[in-house]
């Protein structure tokens, strides 16, 4: 089975990343672009079966750092 | 003083670190595999720089993971010394021993030059050899040193004095310029600078060796 | 064994119809495609020197202080106290212009194994790099890419990046040059070669898996670009130098012990390089199973997993028995480790693949006897001397000019993104002549340096290639080096054309002109032709890179002036 | 208006980093790992009425590297 879990820093947190391509961008001239901010796609090939919950597990314990990190799992 | 030094897969400031801990100190530190359980009898701990599992997922969050921090974690809450350098700052805020997290630096450039520190707080064994407010010269050498903390977090660290170094420059975007942080009790140090770059002359100053002279000094006291 | 080989598949390899007809001799029958890769390959420029070999030859790589010249992994010189430096520069300029941060990454990979399959411990890295003009449309992110990509490589690895050089002209526009060179420090009983020995030893495979990664990568290297070329994009390699640093770290562990019989590293071409150039030094055959190779993907053939460039992969032949202390070491490093073959007395490479013969080939016409060409090569034209210069008006105005050139103004932003430092025995940073690594533990100093003057090859290849040995000779005395030995990375164009040939022939006769007078001999180097847009070619770049000994590093002489009121001193002609 | 980028590696190009993520999940116990790719997850905030095409077009101009890397648009 197949998971996948999206990471994105929390509102509040800085993304010096983000802001970087906001800027290239506007400077490419693709003014349209207001904010942007840039986040992980993880994607999980794993044994079937394997629940939430342990995803879950998964974000905690590595996937994310919840100090700065917010996380969402979808199960293909 | 006894010491050990942590080596992770991808440390490179390992054995640096181990030269410097030899020059001041005397004796040569342990070398521990990161896979070890236990550590061996010693008084300081230090976590090197270097991109341990490649900086990969997040900087030293893979590396904090590993099976001998759990002995770090306990040696720490025992009072022992640990002394987290560049990417071993990036494993103590991951661990969860120091607060906050390291990002990617705001110039989104790796910088390596020597920066000036002024030195905000000389009551830890770790900064007793300076001088409050004095600025030193040590060199960084990192991608992701920009310290981010929420507001009162940074509130409360700052009130306890509890940021020792402090960028006297804007170097990566570093909140409030912090450039490193004790625990609670003053015995975990984390800081992004490196001080076994800075420990004899050839290398550009010795800024960092009183450092490691201060925790000598601090055995010497005890 | 029944592939139809027709013509277009032998173009398709880069193959003419002639080098083919001497396959058809040397084999005694039509070969099957994954032999024809294998000839492909080895015979291509990139592999073979086939147009440059005979000119090399002429160069001088002898001195007594010179422990092993061209011709192995890298080249050792030695520095006294049973301590050798050993290094090479090399080129990644085609995979750098269509990928620049994979491209350049990967080239600093390479360079590194070079040097450390040889026993040595990298102790710095440089690069010499050549843009287009600062003004084309894709100068910026070339630059960008390429520094990210080298700094990215080489911090993550930990080793110190000292120093290097970077030139724009509009001649790079379409085809840039990423030359890198690695030193490194090792025992002189403790270096390792590549020639495989020991009949039923067995090879041994540690690293990386194998992947479909920069299948010709090394025939691309050895032909001309097309604006069509950006568009195939075979697949890039992507680097991983977490990886490189733990193989650092295993191979240097296993060889403090003796098991080690010989090593290489998989360079371009991979496996097959690797694998043909070790049985052909030691000459002995080799005999691969092919099921034993890690892949990192499924239905993977022989054809594919002997031209691979996946990156992080070395070739090893043990001692017998020691495969397990071995294979520990390894493991202990989380990386792969497998038994793929044996030496044979054959004197032929037989690959199997599930239980049947994929290739079976004499080694002798692969390495030894590949083709060799004199290509015609004309003279450059002398050019008419320039103009005198009208007498400067406004001497500020003009140094201002002159200081704020693209060519001459401060590369601070690109060493600053360079981990320098890592190794704490950096004495002296980018910024000066040369830079200086004090050999660990000693009071020796290593002085690096790389320097060209494309312009003036094009002027006068033979001048040009004279003084850029003359450059870093002077650039190591600069810092208060005894220059020792140099490396060199030769960037040309199309040498099927005579004109360019001809610039080649050029810089090789000045740059033997120039080592041989200066006692300062070639150990190594590297060729890099084809270097060419839509029949366009670069200026002749013969980078050099060269390195000195001090023996009090503490002694070393930096660039600042040291107070005011001291007198400044113009010596020379 | 917003929208979502996906930049994931092309298959075939190694991915040092979900190796990586891969191998540190089994030795903290997470056998049901098999593989991991790692991508980017980049949200964009951009001025109301910016077509598809024109973020097509900052995929390819700048937010992936059509080398090595695929994309996927997804329109809030
Ligand atoms: N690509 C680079 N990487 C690291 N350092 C560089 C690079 N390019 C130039 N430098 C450093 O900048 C300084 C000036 O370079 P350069 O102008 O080529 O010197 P020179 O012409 O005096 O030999 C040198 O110390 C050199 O090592």
């Amino acid at each position: 089975m197949k998971a996948k879990v999206y990471v994105t820093l929390k509102n509040g947190v800085l993304d010096p990343q983000g802001k970087a391509i906001c800027h290239a961008l506007e400077s490419l001239g693709f003014d349209e672009a207001q904010d942007v901010r840039q986040g992980k796609f993880i994607e999980l090939e794993l044994a079937d079966g394997t629940s939430e919950a342990r995803i879950e597990e998964m974000c905690r314990k590595l996937l994310a750092n919840t100090v700065i990190e917010n996380y969402r799992i979808e199960i293909a | 003083m006894k010491s050990a030094v942590i080596v992770f897969p991808g440390s490179n400031c390992d054995r640096d670190m181990a030269v410097a801990l030899r020059e001041v100190t005397g004796r040569a530190p342990a070398m521990v595999w990161h896979r070890e359980t236990v550590l061996p009898d010693v008084d300081v701990i230090a976590l090197p720089g270097g991109f341990s599992y490649g900086d990969y997922l997040r900087t030293g969050a893979i590396s904090a993971q590993s099976p001998i921090m759990a002995a770090v974690k306990r040696a720490a809450e025992q009072g022992r010394f640990v002394l987290g350098v560049c990417n071993g700052f990036q494993v103590l805020t991951e661990t969860g021993l120091l607060p906050g997290a390291l990002m990617r630096n705001a110039g989104l450039d790796f910088v390596c030059r020597d920066v000036p520190l002024t030195v905000e707080n000389t009551q830890t064994a770790f900064t007793s050899a300076y001088k409050v407010g004095e600025t030193i010269r040590i060199p960084v050498a990192h991608h992701d040193g920009n310290y981010f903390a929420d507001g009162a977090t940074l509130d409360r660290i700052e009130g306890e004095g509890r940021v020792v170094f402090r960028y006297a420059e804007d170097v990566n975007g570093a909140q409030r310029r912090i450039a490193g942080i004790v625990n609670e009790s003053g015995n975990v140090l984390g800081m992004m600078p490196h001080p076994e770059r800075a420990i004899e002359a050839a290398q550009g100053g010795t800024d960092g060796r009183r450092l490691f002279e201060g925790l000598v000094q601090a055995f010497v006291d005890a | 064994m029944t592939d139809i080989i027709t013509p277009e598949i032998v173009a398709e390899h880069g193959l003419t119809p002639d080098e083919y007809e001497t396959i058809l001799a040397a084999m005694g029958r039509t070969p099957n495609r994954t032999e024809l890769g294998i000839f492909s390959v080895m015979w291509s420029e990139h592999c073979s020197y086939k147009s440059s070999r005979i000119h090399l030859k002429t160069l001088p790589t002898e001195a007594p202080w010179v422990i092993c010249g061209p011709g192995e992994n890298a080249g050792i010189i030695d520095i006294g106290d049973g301590d050798a430096a050993i290094f090479k520069m090399e080129s990644h300029n085609h995979p750098s212009f269509i990928e620049p941060y994979q491209g350049a990454a990967t080239g600093v990979g390479g360079i590194l194994r070079d040097v450390f399959t040889m026993g040595a411990r990298p102790v710095a890295n440089m690069n010499a790099l050549r843009f287009g003009a600062p003004d084309h449309a894709k100068t910026r992110h070339l630059v960008a890419g390429v520094v990210h990509g080298i700094g990215g490589y080489g911090n993550c690895v930990g080793v110190p990046t000292v120093g290097g050089e970077v030139n724009f002209h509009p001649a790079y526009n379409g085809n840039i040059l990423v030359n890198a060179m690695t030193v490194g420090v090792a025992k002189t009983d403790k270096i390792f070669y590549s020639a495989a020995a020991g009949i039923g030893n067995p090879v041994v495979y540690v690293g990386s898996k194998t992947g479909r990664d920069g299948i010709h990568g090394a025939t691309m290297a050895s032909a001309e670009f097309t604006d069509d070329s950006e568009e195939k994009r075979p697949t890039v390699q992507v680097g991983d130098p977490f990886t490189e640093k733990l193989l650092i770290e295993a191979c240097l562990e296993l060889m403090a012990s003796d098991a080690i019989v010989a090593i290489q590293d998989m360079g371009a071409a991979g496996l097959t390089s690797s694998s043909v150039e070790m049985a052909s030094k030691g000459g002995v055959g080799l005999e691969l199973n092919l099921d034993a190779v890690p892949c990192r993907e499924t239905g993977m053939v022989p054809y594919e997993m002997m031209l691979s460039e996946s990156q992080e992969r070395m070739l090893m032949i043990l001692k017998p028995g020691r495969e397990a202390e071995a294979e520990a070491i390894f493991r202990k490093w989380e990386l792969d480790f497998a038994v793929i073959g044996t030496v044979t007395e054959t004197g032929r490479l037989v690959l199997t693949f599930k239980g049947e013969t994929a290739a079976d080939i004499p080694l002798a016409p692969l390495a030894d006897k590949a083709p060799l060409y004199d290509r015609p090569h004309v003279e450059t034209p002398k050019r008419a001397p320039l103009a005198d210069v009208p007498e400067s008006a406004d001497l500020t105005a003009d140094l201002m000019t002159l200081v704020g050139s693209p060519d001459i103004a401060s590369r601070r932003w690109v060493w600053e993104q360079y981990d320098h430092m890592v190794g704490a025995d950096t004495v002296q940073r980018p910024g000066g002549d040369s830079a200086v690594v004090r050999v660990h533990g000693t009071q020796k100093g290593l002085a690096i340096t790389t320097d060209c003057t494309p312009r003036y090859c094009f002027a006068d290849p033979f001048e040009g290639g004279k003084q850029a040995v003359a450059e870093a000779y002077r650039n190591l005395s600069a810092v208060g080096a005894t220059p020792l030995a140099i490396t060199n990375c030769l960037n040309f164009g199309n040498p099927q054309r005579p004109e360019i040939m001809g610039q080649f022939v050029g810089c090789v006769s000045g740059m033997g002109a120039a080592s041989k007078a200066l006692d300062f001999p070639v150990v190594s180097g590297n060729v890099s032709l084809y270097n060419e847009t839509n029949g366009v070619g670069i200026l002749p770049t013969p980078a050099i890179g060269g390195v000195g000994l001090l023996k009090d590093y503490t002694k070393s002489a930096t660039i600042a002036f040291k107070a005011a009121g001291e007198p400044i001193w113009l010596v020379g002609t």
